[in-house]
Order: C-alpha cells, then structure tokens, then sequence
C-alpha cells in the first residue's frame, strides 16, 4: 500500500502562510503532478511529504501511517531534485548504494541491488565515474537510479526536466512514463511546466498561492476548469479571454452580449444559471476552437502571424486593442492587415463569473 | 589596438607588483648568504658566509628544539581550529535565523579589537588556570577564530543546500551530513584554510612572547625575534634563521597549492 | 522534535561561542575601572578608578598627538590601499588569463612569508630612501597587501560581467567602467574592505614600532605598547589607553555596520 | 543604410576555433535570429559584429563601412543582453540615458529623447525606480529602452527572453514583433528556442559548431531543410528519422526499403538522383505528416499518448525498439497498446544521404 492523504496540512514561515490547507488524496500507483507558478506552493508541499520541511498544522499520512513526525528515510520516500544533487565526491556506485550504506546493508547486498538497478537503466558502464564526468542527461539518470535502489513506496520529483536541453527533455519525459508503468508505484512529481503535466500526470494538481485550485485527469483539467485561472494556465497557447455582460437568460439558454465587440451577442445553452441580467462575465475561447464552422463569429483583422510550420498562431482584433489568439493549420497564406471571419460553437466555450469561477 | 595596449599596460603593472612583492624575499634570501656590515651596507648580491652564519646559528639556538615546538604547536592549533571553525561556520550558514544573524554580527564586531587590548585579561585567565609556559595556553586562544569562522561560513554558501537534502532522505544524521557530504565536498575549502591557519600559528609572535617564558618552550619565530632584538644583532645569522624559519610554511603552500588556488579562485575556464 | 533538539543545542553552543569572545572585551571595559592590583587578582567587577586611570594617562602621553598620528596614518593607508588593491583584483579578475593566475598565485604564495622575514630588507630601503621616523615609511609597505587584493578579487567574481560588455557598448572606456559602474556596484565590498583594512592599519604594532622612534611621531597603538612594557606596568592606566584605542575602529564598524555584513554575508532570505 | 555583412569571418580562442568562417548578408530592416543548441557560436558571432570580441580574421560591415577595429559604441548597434545588464546604481531614467551622457549630449536633450522612448514603452511610471524594484518584464522593457535611445542602426538581442516565465515569453515575443515594425531598423537576435527564431525572424540562421548550417525564411528552413541537423533542430515535436536502402532508381522514382519496418518499400518521385541501388539513405518524416490519408503507411502500436489538450502526441512502434512520434488532434481515444496504420504522402517525406545531406 502506498497511497498518501493530505488533512488540511498548512505551512508558515514566520506569519507568511505558504500553504494555505491543503487536502488530497493519492492513491497507489497514481502519477500525480503538482503544477503552478512559481511561488505556488508546489516544491514546499513536496518537500513537506518528504519530511524535509516541518509541517505547521494537519497530517500527512503514507501507506495509512500518520509521517508527521518521521525522518524523511522513515517515510518509504525516494526524491530526484532539481538539481540532482548527486554527491560530487563519490561515483556512481557509491552515490546509488549510499542510503543502504547508511540503512547497515551488507556489502554484497548492496553490490547486487546497485547492479540489478543499474541494468535497467543502461548505467553499468558508468559506475566507476564520478558525477562531473556525466552529461546532464547521465546524472539525472543516476539520480533516479539512486532513487530507485531505495526501494520506495512513494517516488518524489522536484522539477527533474528543467535543467535538461529541450530535446533530452522529451526524451526524459518518455523515459518518465515507461518507468512509472514498470516500476508501479506512487509518483509524485513538482513542475511549473504545463506541459510537462499534462503530458505526464494521471491526475493533475494545480496550485495557486498555497492552494489547491483544481485537481483532475490533465484532459479534465483542460476541457473543465473549475476557475479562470486554471483555465489561464493550463493549454498552450493560452486561453482567450473576453469581458461579456449578461443579456437575458432562459431556462434553457443564456446570451451574452461583449462590449469589445460591438456588443455582438452570443447564446448559451445554459439549463440554469447563478447569472442575473446585467452580471459581468467572462467567456473563454481556446486558440484551438475558431474554425470554419460554428455558428459564432468574430470579424476580426489579423494583426501578427506566428508560424510553427506544423501550425501557426494568429493574433487578430477588431481594433479595441485587444488581441485574440487562433491556433490553425492551415494560416501559412494568412498575412497581417488581412480581414477574415473566426467561426465558432459556443457549446465549447467556457463561461467564468467576474471573480473567475466557472458557470459552466 | 586600443585593447590590446591596455592589455600591456596592465601585465606590466602587475609584473612590478609581482616583482616589489618578491624582491624582500630574494634578498633576505641572498642576506643570509652576506655578513651583517654587507647587509647593512644594501649589498644586493649573494656573498659566501651562508656556512658560518649556519654554524653561528646552531651555536646560538637549538634548532631542533625549536622546530619541534613550533610544529608542535602549529599542527594542533590548526586542527583544532579546523574543526571548531569549519562547525561553527556550516552552524551559522545552514542554521540561519535572525538571531543567529546577530550573534555572528557581534563576533564580527569583535574582530575590530586588537588582540593586543586582549592580551592582559587573558594572560590573568592564563595564570589562573596554570597554564603560563605551557604549550596549551598558546593555543587555546587561536582556536575560535572569528576570521576563519567568517571564511568557513562565507565558502558554506556554495555548498549546495540539495546535498543536504538528499542526505537526510538517505537516512544521515546532522553529524553525519558534516562528516560524509560536507568535509569530502569542500576539501579545497579546507586546503585554503589549512596553509592560513598554520601559517598564522608557525608565525605567531605577540601571545607566544608573553606565555612561554623558558627557552625550552619557545618556538623558531620567537628565536628568530631574540635573536634581532640582541644589542649588536648578526644580521647573517638573522636571515639564515628567518629562511629556515620560512621554509616549513612555504613547503605546505606548494604541497597544497592546486587545492588552495582551487578553492580560492575556481579554475580558467 | 529531534531536529528542534539539535538546533536548541547549536544555538547554546553559538552562545557559549559569542560570550567566550566578548567576555575578554568586557573584562577589558571593567579592568578600565580598576586600580593595578585589583585587576592583577582578578577581580571582575566595576570599580571607581575610571577618572584616576584616565587623569594618570593624560599626564603620561599626548593623547591628541597619539590619535592625530593614528588617524592620519590609517587614514591615508586606507584610502591607498582601497584605491591599489582594487584596481589590482579587478584587473586579475577581469584580464584573466593564464600568465595572470601563475603570477596571482606567486603573491599568494608570498603571504606565506612572515612579515617579521622582511623587515630587515625593508627597514634598509627605508633608511636608503631617508624615511626612517617618518608616517611615510609606516604607510608605504601596507598599500599593495596581498590579502585585500585577493578580497578583492574573490568580490569581483560576483560582478556581473554582462555590466561590462553594456557599458563597453554605451561607450565607456576601461576606466570609466572601473569608476563610474565598477566602484558603486561594488560598494558594499569597499565598506567591508575599508573596516579590515583601517582596523589593520590602526591596530598595526610591529612596523611602527621599528619605523617611529620619537614619541611625536607614534601612534596610539605603540603608546599603549610602551605603557604595558614599563617596568612596572599600570594596568589600569593601560586598560583605558587600550579601550580608547579601540573606540575609532569600534565607530567604524557601527557606521559602516550594514554595509559590511550586507558585502560580506547577504541578508536573510 | 544598415546592412551588415559577413566575409569569411573567424575566431580561435587559442587553438580552439568557435567561428568556422561565416558569410553572411543581412538586409537593412531584416529581423535575422541566430539559432542553434549551446555551444554553436550563435553568441559569439553577436558579440564579434557588437565588437565586445575581437575578430580573428575576415571582415565584418555595418552599412557599407568595415567596423572590424571600430569600438562597440561606435557601431551604430545596440545590445539587449540575457540578464538585461541594467547599471543597478541608477534609475531607470539614468540607465537609459546612460550612453548619451557619455557621448556628451547635452542634459535637457537626453531628458527629452529618454522620456520620448519611455513613453512609447509605457515606462512613465518607473522613471526613478532602481532596477531591483522592477519585475522582469519590466527590466526587459528598460533594457529595450536604453537600447532604443541610442537609435541604432542595428539592434543585437541575446537571449533576451530566456529569462521569463513563459507567458510572459509569449507576450513579450508578439511586443518584440511590434517594436520591429515601428522601428523599422535591422534586428540581429540570438536564441537557442527553435520556436522563437521560427515565431520571429524574416531570415533564420541556423548554427552548428561554428558553421552556418542554413540560411532561410523560417518555413522555408521547416519545410525544405537542407540536411538533417536543420531538419531534426526546426521543428516540434522532433522530426522522426528512419533508416532505409535504396532498392532501385530509375529517372523517374527511387524505391527505398526500410529494415527495421520489415524492409516495407516505398517509392519517392525523384528525377534525379546521385543515390545509387545499395546506398544507405534516412528519411525523414514530421511528427505532423501523419493522418488516415496518404499512399505509404506503417503498422505500429501505440506504446504512449501524451495529451496536451487541443493536439496529441502518440509514440508508436512496430516492436523493434524504435519509436515514431505523431502529432495528431483527434487521439483522444487512443490507448497504449492499440495497434493502427499511420499512414503519409510520400512526397512530404524528407531524404538525406547518409552522411546527412538533404537529397530532395
């Protein structure tokens, strides 16, 4: 058993509140990923499971044990850092065998579960060299190698890809994956990357100034955001967002009418609705939704186009100032100044109250 | 062009730096090979007397003796004070708080107090405890130096905090982290502060003065010192025991050079 | 609770640590107070001969001429060695190269050498040049220290040097860069670097001493060395002589106090 | 007139050569980046045409005039650097009028041209602020400033953006897009983000070890590389490379087969060719040129979905090891191990020689 509970766990530094309650529950096996802004929360979390940071109130339980008070090599953790952290003075054997080291394991024993580790992940040939003789790449594999010898319940990662090249990045990401499904156990992994998230994650947690703003598999985080800002930062590139007031609402629909687009009006199939008349809101359009089709539209004059090859982003307004994003693949003929029609359905679009939380 | 001038003028400056620097060495060196009236005269040009002035100096002082108690008491000192300074240092970099802050800031303070305006209570606290004469109370102050503490604290600042991290995650205690990760990771760091720290010992001269009494207990640099303030000193022999005296000081900087410069300057790229 | 235990224990060790080095000073700041034979028995409480010791010390030595000499000397040596010893760390650090190094790491090697090895040479060039008795002599050999160009060095690593390559394109030239971006960015390093250096130079014994010898010409320092070599020293008199003597560089240290730790330490996260 | 222009340019750093002869021309007015992985010598080659590095041989000119021992200030360029390089003893104000001041203008003169360009960049507000209490964005937009009033023939940009999160990387890369419109100067820009110097330049200079590796426009660089370090560099996610033998050429077509694809044919429209029965050749296939049409195809299995939300990622191999990645919107369903034909036009496909050159 190794899954891990969360009750209203809170951190201060002094009288600065880092994390702000937090409940969650993970369950074994799960490859969870804490993602935000920098200054979220996200790390402190982290190393608060890990025992590495003192928890100010609430519990952290493992496997169904409370670890408040434990050491982090009591915990059943193993953690990868950022930074590695590989022990620049011993080589790659010694750094893999050094928690059994300290654990009293005999010799032979270790030798034997160094090895068997380092088969799997292709070291063997670089166990007699010390870290600054790896490359980038090499050295977050022995961290996790390290990680790994441990035997854990519960692996930890804080931000392990972020000082890889873009290239090995990937390659790193798919390598994560393989060895998650082989490995099977409890992933927890910190990044500031969206991408890196959804690409990664069973469930997504994202953070926001010491708090939980929405947990989710990554394709529910992205097609149903409960809040504005989830919906801001998560997707690539970022959502569209534009002020709208309401019109009239129904039982079965909702119009909304948007002043920076000469108050042109659009239904929603909304069947009930917290909105009264006259409520500022705002609506939510992906870069990806705009097409031919779609009963919406916006008559917009493209003002930047940025092309990918694959695909291209245009930025277009209607002269407000504003600037909408279009994701397309099909816009390598499109040049600035150009009018054109930006189609869509607003059964996709995402409707948020003017505090930011989600209608619908 | 303009550069590269700039370039000239500036080796040029520091190889007159360089050169001012060595030069009393090069002729203290060719003094001891000089006797006392050439000395005196500026002669700047090695003469033939560095055998006699060798054999006047074994007849003066015994050599052996004092050798022996200078390194005696340069190899503790420096121990002790490595360990004291270096777990001080990491206390105050890796513990840091506002309180500590402020401990560190008054120690700071202290260090703009000649030691010696210290000299006299400690010579009191000295006899108190019996110590006058003895090698022990010639060490005991040199221990907590501050200026060290401070040099220790500064280099923690490049030990990286992740380290100690994935330590504690590998199951090592505070004491263990020191020993295992920290020691073995800023061995350069130690390098430095060892030739610092001996040198500073071996060359001690005020608070030895004061303590050891007998010439039994002296040490070469206090020798060396008797020697300059007698009433006709021989300049000769003088320079032959300041070269000898030098020498076990220069011998651990070029043992220890390539940590030293290591750990004080990081390599060319 | 385990590590609470273990910080609770650092910190009485830290403070165990600061009142180890702050008790002599506060021994010192009583004894000022005391009459000889009180402070000889050690007795470590206030007493009331504060204004006698002070009024003895008067009749004995001109303070105003000790502290004028004093202060024109670490004044001078300071703004001197601030102006040669930055320059030299700049151009090391900045004009890199491996000719550099090799010559750095000789002047390195020359801190090596006990300064008591070469005042001999020193004195002789001294009296060539005619500046025996005079604050010249005193301020000439301390202006191009190794260890504060090496200070200064080490503080260069942390310019940035992206400053440099904006202000080569904003048209500065090498010496407008040094003076107009290099001196302000760094001016916390100066603070710190003119507390050691004026500490140095006013707390300086063994050079004067050699170098002045009518009383007109001596500093604070070697008056107060005078008054404890007495026959039968005055150790009250000598312990106000020894806290006055102390009070400037003390002053310094306050007003230059955040400056100085903000050069050498950071502030707290 | 800011043309610049490149003859056979070089530079050793003892007997280490980093610029391998460049030639370069660089039209008044062209927005040029520098791209290539750490190491390539994009950076160097800016600082020589700034002149913050001394050219060992060749001839470096800046509007018709060789600048090779002219001093950076004298140029007619001006710099953006990575950390923004702001004097952090002066103001705002101060910084940007830093260089006019050294030049000797008059004070009421740099006050007028410094608050010009301020407002233009909406820096009004932050005048007499030190850059320590800016954010990052806003040190960029002074940096920019100081730039900007020197009024530069040609402006050099170092990684400029490298050091902002990511939104802000977008928003400030549509801004840099704007500034060069108004500006109308030469823009010279070095990064090593292949999707910067695609989203940015009017000509991409690709780098490699010293040597220009392409020249061109970016879609020109994406759709036609003329070897496989462009093609594998521009481009993502990263183009899959597959081994093949030619099997016959005629005038018309070349037949290759694949090995590690159970030596499956397929039949490129070539006319001409230096290839010859026998030789070992790649082919090159983007992650996008996959889809349920096209003549070739593979029989793969999916070994791993990333969802970014609007596109897909699917990793697939046919069990050799080997995997291809294909860039897809409507992946949603797929699962791992499902197996599916990918199928492509064969006249999309990139070949290289085996040495790497781009045969068509």
């Amino acid at each position: 058993m190794s899954d891990l509970n969360l009750r209203d766990v809170r951190k201060s530094f002094g009288s600065f509140e880092v994390i702000k309650g937090v409940n969650l529950d993970i369950a074994s096996r799960e490859f969870v990923v804490f993602v935000g802004p920098s200054g979220c929360g996200k790390s402190t979390l982290l190393r608060m499971i890990a025992g590495l940071e003192d928890i100010s109130s609430g519990d952290i339980s493992i496997g169904g044990k409370r670890v408040n008070d434990l050491d982090p090599s009591k915990r059943g953790i193993a953690m990868v850092f950022q930074s590695y952290a590989l022990y620049p003075h011993l080589t790659v054997r010694e750094n893999m065998g050094f928690a059994l080291r300290f654990a009293g394991v005999e010799k032979d024993a270790i030798t034997a579960q160094v090895d068997g580790v380092a088969k799997t992940l292709g070291l063997n040939a670089l166990m007699e060299r010390y870290p600054k003789e790896l490359s980038g790449g090499q050295r977050q594999r022995v961290a996790i190698g390290r990680a790994i010898v441990r035997k854990p319940e519960v692996f930890l990662f804080d931000e392990p890809l972020s000082n890889l090249d873009a290239e090995l990045r990937v390659h790193m990401r798919i390598e994560l994956a393989r060895l998650h499904k082989t490995l099977a156990t409890t992933v927890i992994y910190v990044t500031h990357d969206q991408v890196e998230a959804m690409t990664l994650a069973d469930k997504i947690v994202v953070m926001r100034e010491g708090v939980v703003a929405q947990v989710g598999s990554p394709l529910d985080v992205y097609d149903n955001p409960d809040n504005m800002f989830v919906a801001g930062f998560i997707g690539s590139p970022k959502i569209n967002f534009v002020k709208g007031v309401v019109d009239s609402a129904s039982k079965t629909k909702l119009k909304v009418t948007l002043p920076s687009y000469n108050n042109s009006a659009f239904d929603f199939p909304i069947t009930a609705s917290a909105l009264k008349v006259g409520d500022s809101v705002v609506i939510g359009l992906r870069p990806q939704y705009f097409g031919t089709g779609g009963k919406q539209k916006f008559n917009l004059t493209v003002e930047l186009v940025e092309h990918l090859g694959g695909e291209s982003f245009v930025y277009a307004g209607n002269g407000s100032g504003e600037l909408l994003t279009i994701a397309t693949q099909s816009a390598r003929g499109i040049k600035s100044g150009e009018k054109f029609e930006a189609r869509f359905d607003a059964s996709k679009a995402l409707l948020f109250t003017e505090a930011g939380e989600r209608v619908r | 062009m303009n550069r590269r001038l700039h370039r000239i003028m500036i080796y040029t400056m520091l190889s007159i730096a360089a050169f001012v620097s060595v030069f009393p060495f090069l002729w203290l060196i060719v003094g001891a090979t000089n006797i006392s009236p050439d000395i005196l005269s500026g002669k700047a040009t090695p003469g033939h007397a560095l055998f006699d002035n060798f054999v006047k100096l074994t007849q003066q002082v015994d050599l052996v003796q004092l050798f022996y108690n200078s390194t005696k008491i340069a190899v503790i000192a420096t121990a002790l004070t490595l360990v004291v300074a270096s777990l001080a240092g990491y206390a105050f970099e890796i513990f840091r708080s506002q309180l500590s802050d402020r401990i560190f800031a008054s120690l700071l303070a202290m260090l703009s107090i000649p030691f010696a305006a210290l000299m006299i209570p400690l010579f009191v606290i000295m006899a108190k405890l019996h110590l006058i004469n003895t090698h022990t109370a010639v060490i005991i102050p040199t221990i907590a130096s501050i200026f060290i503490i401070f040099y220790f604290r500064q280099a923690t600042k490049s030990f990286p905090a992740e380290l100690r991290d994935a330590a504690r995650v590998d199951g090592l205690k505070e004491w263990q982290i020191f020993w295992h990760i920290y020691v073995p990771v800023m061995r350069s760091t130690y390098a430095a502060a060892t030739i610092i720290i001996f040198m500073a010992n071996w060359n001690a001269y005020l608070w030895p003065l004061i303590v050891l009494q007998t010439n039994e207990m002296k040490t070469i640099t206090l020798a060396v010192a008797s020697l300059l303030s007698a009433y006709v000193p021989d300049y000769g022999v003088v320079m032959v025991a300041t070269t000898l005296a030098t020498l076990p000081t220069l011998f651990i900087f070029f043992v220890l050079q390539k940590q030293f410069v290591q750990g004080l300057l990081g390599s060319v790229k």
